[in-house]
């Protein structure tokens, strides 16, 4: 019984959490405004972070908050005043593609939704799950999937370049 | 607790990601919902694993998190790129780039 | 079995040996032309004599059995395998590739079309040549879909690249078109596949196991390979891509499109069709019949309407492949082997043809029948070439048009049992009046290209005199094993009915034909 | 033991084992002339020449060794041809030979065509001396004789469709001869397509035959159903039934029409004038035209049951022939050019031929053939002859010729000997073969179409006078006389001769005419008048019924006695085996032809024959005695098979002879009356009689228009065809096919664009794009990405996506 209290809160955090999410999703697709988009950005990503946990993956948690949060919406922000965007609403950020784009998503969510539901009609998350911890996660990184770690970093590295040679002025 | 719900949630976050990709014309914007993509693609990763109480998803999570930064950064650049040479970040306006 | 022993790599390298062709000429810059041409000829060449020596060691005595066979695991995944053999009925048809393919290419030397290129156009050829010769030798229905499609590309881009002003037009309408059919087919394929127990796709086997599906099921799969090979033949109504595609076409193309691609369409219903699914054959055949004659005199008529040689002639395939289908339609041996036989023919003559037609646009820069005359009086060998051919195309004894045309009528009269014997009796009749009008268009092409006074603006000292050459060596080259061959196939059709027939009684066993 | 006493009472001859090199010959020679032709001296005429002079004495040969064949046999025995095969095709195991089928009608056809063939090219030497075509000519003269003479010797229906159709090819060649114009090369057209029309008759009956056939021959003979032998045969033996066979015989007979210049089929044939010279003796006289008459007569039993000859009522066959012969002879009236009239003569002579099949007068016919040939041909070229020599190439009787008769003493009483023949004369020849058919046709219970005859013996006479007193009496005019008209150089001749490599020499001799006017031609064309001239006169002696039985030579020789021979074939009456095997034993001597062979097939056929064979061996010696009885033909043998119906003969009464003598005479008489009031006294009665009388002027308009068959033909049919019926076609293919085709592809695009204008926009954009690209060369499928918007293909690729998902989702819940 005391599980089951557990799983309510669970499920209580996941709902609220979930509606956040999507409004902030919602948000960031259809403020007119670049900065509120970001700002609305991190709400999601925070909220995802929040999910990690509850999906009993702290360390990717706590990665999703620096990196993104940390490191990434500092970018977009930089961005964003870099290209002396308007700070405040703008009129047209949305193109003629909106009533396609919605079409799509649409679309997209019923196949998914449809599909989803046939897999994992009402399966449940195995009740208490061990928690991944750091350790365990590092031996993987560096044991099984070292060559993806290595091909990672590459990236990471030409992107680091790329992205000096592309910004840089002269 | 339910596997559903997680991955509904995810199909949720990329249905919208997607649509921002479609719908918007500001270079930054459509970044960012492909950030959203990323970020509901992470939760489905983490909703496996934990299904099958192994830990790749956990790795690949990581990894998708390292990439997604890297793709912000070379994005963001391009985007300073494009502003920079013709004063506007409107996504509509490289349709003249035919090569 | 591996797929290289002592005594079946002949067709496996006759097959392939073009690709290594195309490897070799990777390397070599452009600007060889020289180099390119005779690199890309010495593999044809080199193919051919692989072809040849498969013919040597072919057992005639027993041209009824799958020779040369190689099997071995291609994609496990879905049960295909890498199947291949050649038996009395792929054996004219794989060297008739084999030796067109040379022929293009030595007559391609001081051809290339604008905008030249020879590198990508030779290459383009040894593709097509390994498309041909492996539909023709697969036994296993996905590796036949591959060649099959793998003929579509070059063909697109010889036409799409090297052809006329309204080749954008063409190309595409080829490309869709035969994709749209080829498409039906693929699911045909499949659905035979899980219809048989999702076991195998070796032809042999779905042989064995065709006979167990439902009459309907049959008939409907049937259909879908009837509109994928269809189309390829080209049958009424499916044949519009066909004048397009050869008009527009490069001498080249047309030439390889007449001579073997369409036979990939009626020797995929002898080959797969027939056998696989005979309860189907036998309920489509009146249709195919039918939609044969109608395709006969439509066809003909078609040919009287034109304007331009090259059309004319594109027509006139229309035409001839209904005589083919109308031989396949009887289920009978005398139609098969008049299908078979008329295949080749068919590839041989209009092959000529096409190659005729393209030296005279060489030579007039047009091929509107009402501005050339009088050919005869500036161009004899070219003008008695082309009365040959025209000759050879109606279907004269003695040259290799008749021994399609004439068995075809014969089996008409007397279709396989079951069939309705008034309805292919009305065929015959039909047929026999499309060999007339296969007499009237072509000879009055001759007549009014051929004969008569050199029309005014062609006469010499109009500045045409340089163009107007007769037959050069390239093209004497090119040419006379082809002519030589219609001769010789007339005079004494034995020599492949003798190869032919044992195939096509093996094929019709399920018709007790 | 009974086989050795057959072999040696039935001689079989080196001869006549290798008839079938007769056509061989010319046709190796053929491909010599196009090859070596134009780097000989002689341009090549000289392989032609020597090629039929080679075929002449094999065929002499062959004739020769038959004669002696038959004699050697007992008398009313059956003697068997001589029968060879070699592998030539096969189909379902079963092989088709080729070979030769060598009977007494053979030989004597084989004869004549070999020998008026040579006599045309030793004329052709002189008279296409110069010809820019000299060497093309005399190939496919060469060539046209070796397709007749190939189907004569034919063993089976497809060779004999082989040489049937070589003929057309080179008619097609020889009548088209000076295309440049546009007339001759219409009217080659117009031979080659009217007689390919028949053929649709040809290729029909034969499956037709073939398939009823088939299955008794192998049983029976151990031959295909195309062999001539075993449709002979098979259509006496009862077992076919009578719509299969009738049906056979007209689809056959249609192409005999058209072959042979048959009513309704015959427009072609005047119209064929405008080849050489040569060329027309050769097609009319032997060859071609004959071609039809001959298939008749080849496989006569089919037709005999197929169309109920003898049955009593008028059949297919001769009412075609009869009204052949009127119609024809009336058109030969009004023709003012000398080669029409004899061509219309030839249609009409044609048609005495099949009416005298359709009556049963097989022999009769057979020997018009062989007597008319001569005739016929020595008319054309002495028609030559006059044009070349006399009057500028030009063929107006009433225009350039009149009063040769001084001139052209050779020339004229050749073609007077040829007339009085034609017209069946006593005692030339063509009153031993015509006046037969006439007798026997009544003999048989024709009245009506004895009537018929007379009436065109009438007319033949007549209008034959009528031509002859144009040609040499009266006064010489126009080019005979000297002058040049400028439009004979409109005559195809004539504008050859201008533009001839050799040109020349021909214009010399133009001029020579146009000097000392006209002059007998030299010994190149003379000679072959006397020769035929000579044979119109004495050939009819081969079968001169009214001396009694003895004379009857050709009878004896060519005409098959209707006996009940055993099934092994072939053999004549005291014992088949023997005589199968040198019947069907043959080949496997020649077999080094060919590996396998078509014994093999009709040597298990013998096996299970042997029994039948002794059996009917003495019971066909009965029948020996009393061969009148022969049941061939009338109902179907017990045992054994029919080899030939059984035909009865008129016996001859001079009465009968006399009347058509009479008749004959009556037609010199008026016709020559008529000529000298029309053309000599220019009596008013007579001159214009046509405009002021409206029931003649009717009839007259009527027969220069050929009764509007060519109008009915040229602008009703074939127009139609051509034009409305063809461009509607095409119409059809380019508007309603190809739009369907078109059509799917727009609106396609109009759905799309109906959905999202966007991505139509895009799509066709994209692919136009790419091919455009592709068609540089450079192209590649990303390409289109490059050309637009970057979201508007991020809006496709999920779009895409999308819907694919949603479908893959749907399908595999």
């Amino acid at each position: 019984m005391f599980a089951s209290d557990v799983l309510v809160a669970q499920n209580i955090g996941f709902a609220i959490i979930a509606t956040i999410m999507v409004i902030g999703a919602l948000r960031v697709v259809t403020t007119n405004n670049v900065v509120h988009a970001a700002l609305w950005l991190v709400v999601v990503l925070a909220g995802a972070a929040a999910q990690y946990v509850l999906l009993a993956a702290e360390f990717v948690a706590i990665t999703q908050v620096l990196v993104y949060i940390g490191a990434v919406m500092v970018l977009f922000l930089f961005g964003t005043m870099l290209t002396r965007t308007r700070i405040g609403a703008e009129s047209d950020l949305n193109n003629k593609n909106l009533f396609f784009g919605i079409f799509v998503a649409l679309t997209l969510f019923v196949a998914m939704a449809m599909a989803l539901n046939s897999e994992f009609g009402s399966e449940k998350m195995p009740a208490n799950p061990a928690v991944a911890t750091t350790q365990e996660i590092s031996d993987q990184i560096f044991g099984p999937y070292l060559l993806p770690f290595w091909a990672l970093s590459f990236v990471l590295l030409a992107a680091v370049v790329g992205a000096i040679v592309l910004a840089r002025r002269d | 607790m339910l596997v559903n719900q997680f991955l509904l949630l995810a199909a949720v976050l990329f249905c919208i990601g997607v649509y921002g990709v479609i719908a918007r014309k500001n270079a930054v914007l459509v970044l960012m919902s492909i950030e959203l993509i990323l970020n509901s693609v992470n939760i489905n990763l983490l909703a496996f694993s934990m299904r099958n109480g192994s830990l790749d998803g956990h790795t690949f999570a990581l990894y998708i998190i390292a990439i997604a930064a890297a793709e912000v950064g070379v994005g963001l650049a391009m985007v300073l790129l494009m502003y920079r040479n013709r004063r506007s970040i409107d996504l509509d306006e490289l349709s003249e780039m035919k090569g | 079995m591996e797929v290289i022993s002592n005594h079946n790599w002949a067709l496996t390298v006759g097959t392939f040996l073009p690709l290594v062709g195309v490897l070799i000429m990777l390397f070599i810059p452009k600007a060889e032309e020289a180099l390119i041409k005779s690199v890309a000829i010495a593999t044809a060449i080199a193919t051919l004599a692989v072809g040849i020596y498969t013919m040597v060691q072919f057992d005639f005595g027993n041209a009824g059995a799958m020779q040369f066979v190689a099997k071995h695991d291609w994609i496990s995944v879905i049960k295909s395998s890498y199947y291949i053999g050649i038996d009395g009925i792929s054996l004219p048809l794989y060297l008739l590739s084999m030796v067109i393919t040379v022929l293009v290419m030595i007559y391609s030397w001081d051809h290339v079309p604008s905008p030249g290129n020879p590198k990508a156009f030779f290459s383009l050829m040894l593709i097509l040549q390994t498309g041909m010769a492996g539909t023709f030798i697969a036994r296993d229905l996905i590796l036949f879909f591959v060649f099959f499609e793998l003929v579509l590309l070059p063909m697109y881009f010889m036409i799409g690249v090297w052809g006329g002003e309204n080749r954008q037009y063409a190309s595409l309408k080829f490309f869709l078109y035969t994709m749209f059919g080829s498409a039906l087919m693929l699911v045909a394929f499949l659905a035979l596949f899980f219809k048989t127990g999702a076991e195998s796709f070796s032809i042999p086997f779905l042989i064995e196991q065709g006979v167990n599906i439902s009459r309907t099921t049959q008939i409907w799969i049937f259909a879908g390979m009837f509109v994928g090979f269809a189309v390829k033949v080209p049958m009424f109504p499916f044949h519009t891509w066909l004048p397009d595609a050869h008009t527009q076409a490069p001498t080249q193309g047309s030439v390889i499109l007449a001579a073997v691609l369409l036979k990939l369409g009626t020797y995929g219903f002898v080959r797969i069709a027939i056998p696989v699914l005979p309860e189907a054959a036998r309920a489509w055949a009146p249709y195919i019949g039918g939609l044969a004659v109608i395709g006969i005199i439509y066809g003909s008529l078609g040919c009287l309407a034109q304007t331009d040689m090259k059309r004319l002639i594109a027509f006139s395939s229309v035409a001839h492949m209904g005589f083919v289908m109308l031989g396949i339609s009887t289920l009978t041996s005398f139609g098969m082997n008049a299908a078979m036989f008329g295949m080749v023919a068919h590839g041989l003559i209009t092959g000529m043809l096409f190659f005729v037609a393209g030296s005279v646009k060489e030579r007039y820069h047009t091929l509107e029948i009402k501005r050339i005359s009088g050919m005869l009086l500036q161009m004899p060998k070219l003008g008695w070439i082309l009365g040959f051919c025209a000759m050879a195309s109606l279907g004269l004894p003695g040259l290799a048009g008749f021994w399609g045309e004439f068995p075809a009528i014969l089996s008409a009269y007397q279709p396989a049992p079951g069939l309705s014997v008034n309805v292919f009796r009305t065929y015959m009749v039909i047929a026999a009046i499309g060999t007339v009008f296969a007499a009237a268009y072509l000879l009055w092409l001759f007549q009014r290209i051929a004969f008569g006074e050199p029309a005014a603006e062609f006469a010499a000292g109009h500045g045409h005199d340089e163009d107007i050459h007769d037959v050069n060596k390239f093209e004497w080259i090119a040419w006379t094993p082809l002519l030589i061959a219609i001769v010789v196939f007339g005079v004494y059709p034995q020599l492949m009915f003798k190869v032919l027939d044992p195939a096509v009684g093996v094929t019709l066993k399920a018709f007790g034909g | 033991m009974l086989a050795e006493a057959t072999e040696a009472a039935l001689k079989s001859g080196w001869f006549l084992e290798h008839a079938w090199a007769i056509p061989v010959i010319p046709a190796l020679s053929f491909f010599l002339i196009i090859f070596f032709g134009k780097r000989m001296p002689k341009k090549g005429s000289e392989f032609g020449v020597a090629s039929m002079i080679g075929a002449l004495i094999f065929a002499g040969g062959a004739a020769f060794q038959w004669i002696q064949r038959v004699n050697g046999a007992p008398e009313e025995a059956f003697v068997s041809p001589v029968v060879k095969t070699w592998t030539w095709w096969q189909n379902s195991g079963i092989t088709f030979g080729i070979g030769q089928h060598v009977d007494g009608l053979t030989v004597a056809i084989l004869l004549v065509v070999a020998f008026i063939s040579t006599l045309v090219q030793v004329y052709s030497l002189e008279y296409l001396r110069g010809d820019r075509r000299y060497t093309h000519f005399f190939a496919s003269l060469t060539l046209f004789s070796a397709g007749m003479l190939n189907m004569v010797v034919a063993e089976n229906m497809i060779q004999l469709i082989l040489g049937w159709e070589i003929m057309g090819l080179c008619s097609f060649l020889l009548i088209g001869h000076w295309w440049e114009e546009g007339a001759n090369s219409r009217a080659a057209l117009k031979a080659f397509f009217t007689t390919r029309t028949g053929d649709i008759g040809l290729l029909t009956g034969t499956a037709i035959l073939f398939f009823s056939a088939n299955e008794w021959t192998t049983k029976t003979l151990g031959v295909s159903g195309f062999s001539i032998r075993g449709l002979s045969s098979w259509a006496l033996s009862g077992d076919p039934g009578h719509a299969a066979i009738t049906m056979g015989a007209i689809a056959l007979f249609i192409a005999a029409i058209g072959k042979s210049g048959q009513f309704p089929l015959h427009t072609w044939l005047p119209d064929a004038m405008a080849g050489p010279t040569p060329v027309s003796s050769l097609l009319h006289s032997s060859t071609m035209v004959v071609a039809g008459v001959f298939l008749v007569a080849r496989l006569y039993p089919v037709f005999f049951k197929g169309m109920d000859i003898l049955g009593g009522s008028a059949n297919f066959i001769v009412v075609i022939g009869g009204i052949t012969i009127v119609i024809a002879a009336l058109l030969a009236f009004v023709q003012t050019d000398i080669k029409k009239v004899l061509a219309y003569s030839t249609v009409s002579q044609l048609g005495y031929m099949m009416m005298g099949l359709g009556a049963g007068a097989w022999l009769p016919a057979v020997f018009h053939i062989f007597t008319h040939a001569f005739f016929k041909a020595c008319l054309f070229l002495g028609a030559g002859s006059i044009s070349h020599s006399s009057s500028h190439h030009s063929f107006e009787m009433k225009k350039d010729m009149g009063g040769l008769r001084k001139f052209m003493p050779i020339t004229f009483g050749t073609w007077i000997v040829s007339t009085l023949a034609l017209c069946g004369v006593f005692p030339f020849s063509g009153f031993f073969s015509k006046d037969e058919i006439i007798d026997n046709v009544g003999h048989n219970g024709y009245n009506v179409f004895m009537i018929v005859g007379l009436a065109g013996a009438f007319l033949t006479a007549a209008y034959m006078t009528r031509a002859t007193y144009l040609t040499f009496f009266g006064q010489p005019r126009g080019a005979s006389a000297g002058e040049h008209h400028e439009e004979e150089s409109q005559d195809s001749h004539a504008v050859h001769d201008d533009r001839a490599d050799h040109g020349h020499d021909t214009h010399d001799s133009h001029d020579a005419h146009a000097s000392h006017g006209p002059r007998e031609s030299g010994w190149l064309i003379t000679v072959p008048l006397v020769i035929l001239a000579t044979l119109a006169l004495g050939s009819g002696f081969l079968n001169a019924a009214p001396f009694g039985e003895k004379w009857e030579n050709f009878k004896k020789w060519v005409e098959p006695s209707a006996e009940v021979v055993n099934p092994t074939g072939i053999a004549y009456v005291v014992g088949g085996v023997g005589e199968a095997r040198v019947a069907s034993d043959t080949p496997t001597d020649s077999t080094v032809v060919e590996g396998e062979d078509s014994t093999v097939v009709e040597d298990e056929a013998h096996s299970e024959m042997l029994e039948a064979t002794t059996a009917s061996g003495e019971d066909t010696h009965s029948s020996e005695s009393v061969h009148h009885e022969s049941p061939c033909g009338t109902e179907t043998p017990e045992q054994g098979v029919c080899a030939a119906p059984q035909l009865s003969h008129a016996p001859f009464k001079w009465s009968k002879a006399g009347l058509s003598m009479l008749i004959v005479l009556a037609g010199f008489l008026l016709s020559l009356f008529v000529c000298i009031q029309l053309y000599e006294k220019k009596n008013e009665k007579f001159v214009g009689l046509t405009e002021r009388n409206k029931a003649l002027g009717f009839g007259y308009k009527l027969l220069v228009n050929k009764y509007y068959l060519d109008v009915l033909y040229e602008k009703i049919i074939v127009r139609s065809i051509a034009h409305p019926i063809a461009g509607a076609v095409y119409w059809f293919n380019q508007k309603v096919l190809d739009g369907v085709v078109n059509g799917a592809g727009t609106t396609a695009k109009t759905i799309a664009g109906w959905v999202y204008r966007n991505i139509d926009q895009r799509v066709v954009d994209g692919a136009v794009n790419g091919t455009g690209s592709v068609a540089q060369g450079a192209g590649s499928a990303l390409r289109p990405v490059q050309s637009g918007k970057v979201n508007q293909y991020g809006a496709l690729l999920f779009g895409a996506a999308a819907i694919g998902a949603l479908v893959l989702v749907i399908v595999n819940t």
